[in-house]
């Protein structure tokens, strides 16, 4: 590939992940400039994209870790170029809309205006990474990418750091996309173990059905469902609202959510070859358009309606992902641009109403299209596209589902009808609740930056519904990608019976329906509601945490109090590991006692002695015997060396027995006779356990030597070469030409031991000082 | 413990101790150049001769005891034993010799002194010596002052310290 | 022989441990001095061959293997060392805490742990955290 | 240039024995020091350039002929731990002296333990490793009360006796595979123990592990290091977890994997049983938790615990895995014990960063560890082993995001928002941000670390032939 369009490709990224820094480094010398620098780099980074996109894209394939086999791989394909499109572009709205928001939000709680930069730092940062997860083709560095969008949505849902239920949230996102993140690079690594390189296109042509594609597959997809929010860990979302609205805005409609099905659409090709996986996705798929349809009815906070409309939305995703097919991989696709359109409008929206009128709940909330018709027409115009009205890009979206489902059977038609339904009837009662009905709340005329944005996203929605041309291209290449195959798919209005038009009459009459019915479902609903509160996953989620804490602490607590400064929780485990390879290799014919000649008797003699001496120095009391005893046990020791032929250990030994008694006597000096004696009086009857743990500690010890000292010991040896040697080193005394000489640098290692002791002895005794 | 020490002994003890010092330095400095050929060695020297100055403290008291230089400096000694046995190690390094190659080297001839061979081992024991004969000066020394200063601190005939807790 | 040593540096071995068990910090560091000691006796039993000291001129015969002589010179002298030292950590113990009882000071360990729990626990009421931090900050400031 | 061998230690070691008598609080004296490091710090890499490009260097000290000397080898899998090891000494003593040293002994005893951790991982002579260790043993036994807080003293005590009943082990080992093979060095010790019958090799290696067991605190051999790590003060504890504990991981590499194959391979099951125990026990003990450096110690249990899973499936991967995981364990321990006392701007942000390394989370360097480990029980062999062993790492992992994190809201995110503390030094804190960056540089390009990984591996299995 021409260097120029290398770079043309690595320029959206690169541009995009620039963006961070840039933006944080703006704010830090002026807060002021991070939002318009950092909105600047989105603008940059969309134009990049959009260029690089009609140019035909490309990919960049270098050696990332060869070590492992990791390639920088990224590509500007349909589906790359589909969602960095969309995360540049909505981020792009987004940013101007928080240049405005933002200080009002930080307002509201007295904070400096410096605490923007980090949410400028934190927005981009995830912009960033949605865009190189978008391009990357290499599973791990998707994963990379991937775990960076978990950071950058951890810290914004944690924004506002002094309420305790944000930062609850935030970790509840963290660790349900987080933990999940591991199966995706599981998945990985299993892939890669098979088949040898982590690149996605290469392992689409190389798989086979398998179990081990299936469990490659199920990992891959539990992470992109946690992470799109699918029933059943679709539970962090709802309660990540608390972050500021935009990032909800964000989070929901281009980046953290969509990254889910992003990954879906990428991995498709493996997926697709497996039947069981398509399967569970359509399960899974149905059961969150079910569960988010109705639990978006009964909510009264706006953004939690929203969020569990969401839920719904990406439900329907994966259920096209699960049909399967061209419609399927096409729709899928589609269904993402439109909802993101809308519901991004639909978040900006009910920030801009809570920030003007103070309120967050439906129930409070009414009558706003007086005082804000522009906000209610473009909110409006998105809540048609969410709805599949037709005139809207949604109208698509919806003939795309009901053709996929349709191809599948009757009950799948049934489904998406109902699911469908279900989404009329909460964006009906969304921009009713808030612009319709009675006036409850004065609002004055909100700032251009808070409708703006709105406007756009609207006016696109409509666009889409007038000219569907350049986004059903961009959703057919990405189609592509995800099929792994020609697809070809032309959305237009046919006005005629055919059964997609049939379904989107039945879901209007049918949602009308639910939305004249309320009352009498909306009890059965909100129960719903509430027993999935008591015994749903959230629940499950929270009681493991609480009770992975407290078991946590109680055995912490058996830990404090059983094993801390116990030096036999050492000497025990170890004496069991001994014994345990002793038991486990056999021994017969291993010991040998040794022979015993009439010389050996001093010897024998001497080793009678120090049994005696140590034996005595552990019944001893008083600290003053104890010193005397377990000297007499060292000199003991020392005459032993002596009748074993080496008078300079016996020597030292003496000589250090000597400075270590004098040392020991010096101590007891220090400390006072009341302390000592009460030590010397403790009750004898307390060591019964020491006992058996000292005589397992020495049995042990016995194993170890006496299976060592059985042994022949070997034939050649490096002593035999010292002791030739060393009147070569013009000595006569072998140990001592050992020491200084031929293993001269262990002594010097030896003083500088005993060096390090004077240290720390001065240090201790006289704080330092060493005179 | 009994009382301190110093109290009970006669005059003619400490004009022995004193007398003591001496020979037991010759007697480390003769276990530390014969040491290539009979048992013993820096080491040995060392804790020889802190042994004979260590009587000084047993028999004298501390403050008779810390007249002596080496006592005063023995931290000092023992810094700079190590420096010494660490340059005879290093040096070598200099000449393009593997560390702690000695001179002369195997098969060469030795210059003797007396019956004193001139090979950087000796150099080497002597380090040890120094830094051992400090060592054990030095952290006997510690402990002796730390002694006395609880005495001073306890005043003088009481033997028990109140606990400080 | 072989059997009698090993016996030996058994009881020495366990007789250390049994100290080293000891709720007595000095007893401990005995203990300590006479595992040590095992593994000394260990290293010289250990060596190949046993006969008169390896000192030149060596007759004919066995010659006392003279490479484990080294080293247990080089282990003595460490482990004596260390145990010098822990001589002196045994008297700063006494010095702040005013026992030499592993019990007593364990403790009294105890007590501090608490304390540091309390402080560092109350998530839920900031104001009081704020408290407890301003308690811990002094606390690690230097005396 | 075989000079190079023994300079790390060396440097380190003159310039121990030089400042030792001066008074270290002095800055003067501390950045002399701090150069002493640098320089070992600077040969050492030297040599692990060199050892890479042209394979082991070796000098036998005295100039005697192989095995009448200690021979000095410096491989590949050594100059790495020599290198992490006294890049993470270097960093927490640096941030020492930025927060101004208190004791005058401090920066020798911190110049003798670089010296003793560069010249045991550097040295082929299994007495003469025994002799390094004692050396930076005894300089964390007196580091650890460094400050002499009552819980300092306290536990350097508990470290002192329970690393020297250690100590005492391997000593006995060292001196029972003398008796069996005759010789110190440690590739003639290789040669000679394949003749020697497996029975008697077990027990020796039995204790030899222990020991290095409770240097690395195994579970059940932990008891201590909660007790010390908490205990002493934070550059000292960045030391002792990212530099010291080194000594088991390499202790259990080189005399498991190098000098004592057969028996390793025969303790296999028993190791990978401890080191999965490990796993779950330290993260279960680190949940909870509420002091930072008490999660961190914990959390220390637990990751050793990666170490021996991947020891004991061995092969090129797990060799790999273990000196990879070993690397990124010292470097993410470092920086969080130091980062966990800063406060400030950016002290969160620091970390926050070795947080998600110590749970994973890319672009840190805990990631490559974690994958690591992965590709090392995906290799584990039956299917069964293998689906358990990723079970519990993977729970592991989870728990590490519970734990990590945790606490780091409790510490940082809750708290940064009221700005009553004083913020430590710039410098420190700049310091902390550094070791975090070089901590994501090293996740966004981990090749120069797998190749050390590696190359490891491989040469651990060559002495297996």
């Amino acid at each position: 590939m021409t260097p120029p369009a290398t770079l043309m490709v690595l320029l959206p990224l690169v541009l995009a992940l620039l963006a961070a820094p840039a933006a944080m480094l703006a704010g830090v010398y002026r807060p002021r400039l991070a939002a318009p620098v950092g909105t600047a780099f989105a603008a940059l980074a969309f134009s990049a994209t959009a260029l690089a996109w009609w140019k035909g894209g490309g990919a960049v394939n270098v050696a990332w870790a060869p070590t492992w086999d990791l390639r920088f791989h990224v590509a500007l394909d349909g589906l790359a170029a589909l969602y960095a499109l969309l995360a540049t572009g909505v981020g792009f709205l987004v940013l101007v809309y928080s240049s405005r928001y933002l200080p009002l939000h930080l307002g509201h709680g007295d904070r400096p205006e410096s605490e923007g930069t980090r949410f400028y730092g934190h927005m981009l940062l995830f912009m960033g990474a949605m865009v190189g997860l978008a391009m990357a083709q290499d599973l791990v560095l998707l994963f990379l990418f991937w775990d960076l969008t978990a950071i950058a949505s951890y810290y914004l849902i944690a924004f506002d750091r002094h309420d305790a239920e944000a930062r609850a949230a935030a970790l509840m996102a963290l660790l349900v996309t987080g933990v999940t993140a591991v199966l995706l690079l599981i998945g990985a690594l299993i892939l890669y173990s098979a088949y040898g390189t982590f690149s996605v296109p290469e392992l689409a042509e190389l798989v086979e059905p398998g179990p081990l594609l299936n469990a490659a597959g199920l990992l891959i997809a539990v992470a992109a469902l946690a992470k799109s929010a699918q029933v059943p860990l679709h539970f962090w979302l709802p309660r990540a609202m608390a972050a500021p609205t935009p990032v909800s805005a964000y989070l929901h409609s281009a980046a953290m959510v969509a990254a889910g099905v992003l990954l879906l659409g990428r991995v498709y090709p493996l997926l697709q070859e497996s039947r069981i996986l398509l399967d569970t996705l359509l399960v899974v798929g149905l059961l969150s358009m079910a569960v988010g349809g109705v639990l978006a009815l009964t909510q009264d906070v706006l953004k939690q309606l929203l969020a569990y409309s969401t839920i719904s939305q990406y439900g329907y995703v994966v259920f096209l992902y699960g049909l399967g097919g061209e419609y399927g991989a096409v729709g899928a696709a589609f269904y993402v641009i439109a909802h993101a359109l809308a519901k991004c409008a639909l978040f900006l929206t009910a920030g801009a109403v809570t920030e003007e009128t103070g309120e967050d709940r439906l129930s409070e909330l009414g009558g706003l299209r007086k005082p804000l018709p522009l906000l209610a027409a473009a909110s409006g115009a998105a809540s048609a596209g969410l709805a599949a009205l037709p005139l809207t890009i949604g109208f698509f979206k919806d003939e795309l589902l009901f053709g996929a489902a349709l191809a599948r059977g009757p009950l799948f038609a049934g489904a998406a009808v109902l699911g469908a339904a279900l989404t009329l009837a909460y964006a009906w009662r969304f921009w009713a609740g808030i612009f319709l009905g009675e006036r409850r709340d004065g609002a004055s005329n909100p700032p251009a930056a808070l409708v703006w944005p709105v406007v756009a996203l609207g006016g696109l929605v409509l666009l889409g519904g007038l000219w569907v041309e350049p986004f059903a291209r961009l959703a057919e290449a990405a189609g592509e990608v995800i099929y792994d195959a020609p697809a070809s798919i032309e959305p237009a209005y046919h006005l005629d019976l055919r059964p997609e038009n049939l379904m989107a009459l039945a879901t209007f009459v049918l949602g009308a329906l639910l939305i004249f019915s309320r009352p009498v479902w909306v009890g059965a609903a909100r129960g719903v509601a509430w027993v999935g509160g008591k015994v749903g996953p959230e629940r499950l989620y929270e009681s493991s945490i609480e009770g992975l804490n407290r078991f946590s602490d109680r055995i912490h607590r058996a830990e404090v109090r059983d094993l801390r400064s116990r030096v036999a929780a050492i000497l025990l485990p170890a004496g069991v590991l001994v014994g345990l390879g002793i038991l486990v290799t056999p021994t017969d014919g291993v010991y040998r006692a040794g022979e015993v000649g009439w010389h050996d008797v001093p010897l024998l003699l001497a080793l009678v002695a120090v049994t005696l001496a140590t034996l005595a120095s552990t019944l001893t009391r008083r600290h003053v015997t104890l010193a005397l005893v377990f000297s007499s046990a060292g000199y003991v020791l020392a005459a032993l060396y002596a009748f074993l032929g080496a008078p300079d250990v016996a020597l030292v030994a003496v000589l250090i027995e000597t400075l270590v008694t004098l040392l020991f006597i010096a101590t007891l000096k220090l400390i006072p006779y009341k302390v000592l004696h009460r030590q010397a009086e403790l009750p004898l009857r307390l060591t019964r356990r020491k006992v058996y743990i000292s005589v397992v500690a020495g049995a042990f010890a016995f194993a170890v030597a006496w299976g060592t000292l059985s042994q022949p010991a070997a034939e050649s040896s490096t002593a035999e070469e010292l002791i030739a040697l060393a009147p070569e080193a013009h000595a006569k005394d072998v140990v001592t030409v050992i020491l200084a000489d031929f293993r001269g640098l262990d002594t010097l290692g030896e003083i500088t031991v005993v060096a390090l002791v004077l240290l720390g002895v001065v240090t201790l005794l006289r704080g330092g000082r060493l005179r | 413990m009994s009382a301190p020490i110093n109290n009970t002994t006669s005059i003619l003890t400490q004009t022995v101790a004193k007398l003591l010092l001496l020979p037991t330095f010759v007697a480390a400095f003769a276990i530390l150049v014969k040491g290539y050929a009979q048992p013993g060695d820096g080491f040995s020297a060392g804790v020889v001769a802190s042994l004979g100055v260590l009587l000084q403290y047993l028999v004298l008291g501390r403050r008779e005891a810390e007249r002596l230089v080496t006592v005063r400096n023995a931290p000092t000694i023992a810094g700079a034993g190590l420096l010494l046995s660490l340059s005879v190690a290093v040096v070598p390094l200099f000449l393009g010799d593997p560390v702690l190659t000695h001179y002369p080297r195997p098969g060469e001839d030795v210059v003797y002194l007396g019956t004193l061979e001139l090979i950087t081992p000796v150099l080497f024991d002597l380090g040890i010596f120094f830094l051992v004969f400090g060592f054990a000066v030095g952290a006997i020394g510690a402990f002796a002052r730390t002694i006395s200063e609880q005495e001073e601190y306890a005043g003088p005939g009481t033997e028990q310290l109140e606990d400080d807790t | 022989m072989i059997l009698a040593i090993s016996v030996v540096i058994a009881v020495v071995f366990a007789s250390g441990a049994f100290l080293v068990l000891q709720r007595d910090l000095l007893r401990v560091v005995v203990g300590i001095v006479l595992i040590s000691n095992s593994a000394i006796l260990f290293i010289i039993a250990a060596g190949l061959s046993r006969g008169s000291a390896p000192i030149y001129p060596i007759d004919e015969g066995a010659v006392s293997d003279p490479l484990v002589q080294a080293m247990a010179l080089t282990a003595l002298v460490i482990g004596s060392s260390v145990a010098a030292l822990l001589l002196a950590v045994v008297y700063r113990l006494y010095v702040s805490h005013g026992s030499i009882d592993i019990e007593e000071i364990f403790r009294m360990e105890m007590r501090e742990a608490e304390e540091l729990e309390s402080m560092n626990k109350t998530e839920l009421d900031p104001e009081e955290e704020e408290v407890a931090d301003e308690r811990k900050l002094e606390k690690e400031e230097p005396r | 240039m075989t000079t190079l061998v023994i300079l790390p230690a060396g440097i380190a070691w003159l310039l121990a024995a030089v400042i030792a008598p001066l008074d270290g609080r002095r800055p003067l004296w501390g950045w002399l020091a701090a150069t002493g490091l640098g320089a070992s710090l600077l040969a050492v890499v030297l040599l692990l350039v060199r050892v890479l490009r042209e394979g082991p260097v070796e000098v036998v000290a005295g100039g005697w002929p192989e095995g009448v000397g200690i021979t000095l080898r410096a491989d590949v899998l050594g100059a790495s731990f020599a290198a992490v090891s006294l890049a993470v000494v270097l960093v927490a003593f640096v941030h020492e002296v930025l927060l101004g040293v208190r004791s005058r002994t401090f920066p020798a005893l911190v110049l003798f333990l670089a010296a003793g951790l560069s010249g045991l991982f550097l040295t082929g002579d299994i007495f003469n490793f025994y002799v390094f260790f004692e050396i930076s043993m005894t300089a964390s036994y007196i580091l650890t009360g460094y400050r002499e807080e009552n819980s300092q003293v306290r536990a350097a005590f508990i470290f002192a006796v329970v690393n020297l009943v250690g100590s005492v082990m391997f000593l006995s080992g060292i001196a029972g595979l003398y008796h069996l093979t005759g010789s110190l060095d440690m590739e003639v010790v290789a040669g000679r123990i394949g003749q020697v019958e497996l029975s008697s090799i077990i027990p020796i290696a039995t204790v030899i592990f222990v020991a290095f067991s409770l240097k690395i605190g195994l579970f059940p051999f932990h008891f201590w290091l909660p007790a010390v790590y908490v205990g002493s003060h934070a550059p000292v504890a960045a030391i002792l977890s990212g530099a010291v504990a080194n000594i088991g991981s390499y202790g259990l590499l080189r005399f498991g994997a190098d000098v004592l194959p057969d028996a390793l391979s025969f303790g296999a099951p028993v190791v990978l049983v401890l080191g999965v125990v490990s796993i779950v026990y330290g993260a279960m003990q680190a949940v909870s938790r509420h002091d930072t450096s008490e999660v961190m110690a914990y959390s220390t249990i637990g990751q050793v615990g990666y170490i021996l899973v991947a020891l004991a499936v061995g092969g090129p991967v797990g060799y790999a895995a273990a000196v990879v995981y070993s690397i990124v364990n010292s470097l993410n321990k470092a920086l969080v014990f130091l980062a966990a006392q800063l406060r400030g701007p950016l002290a969160g942000a620091a970390f926050a960063v070795g947080a998600f390394s110590i749970a994973g989370v890319p672009p840190a360097v805990g990631f490559v560890g974690k994958i690591a480990l992965f590709k090392t029980s995906i290799e584990a062999g039956g299917l069964l082993e293998t689906t358990a062993l990723v079970v519990l790492i993977f729970a592991g992992s989870a728990l590490s995001f519970v734990y990590a994190f945790q606490v780091y809201q409790r510490a940082f995110l809750a708290r940064e928002y009221r700005n009553n503390k004083r913020p430590s030094p710039r410098a420190t804190r700049v310091l902390a941000i550094s070791l975090a960056a070089f901590v994501l540089a090293v996740g966004l390009w981990p090749e120069p670390l797998l190749v050390l990984g590696t190359e490891s591996a491989a040469l651990l299995l060559e002495g297996l032939r």
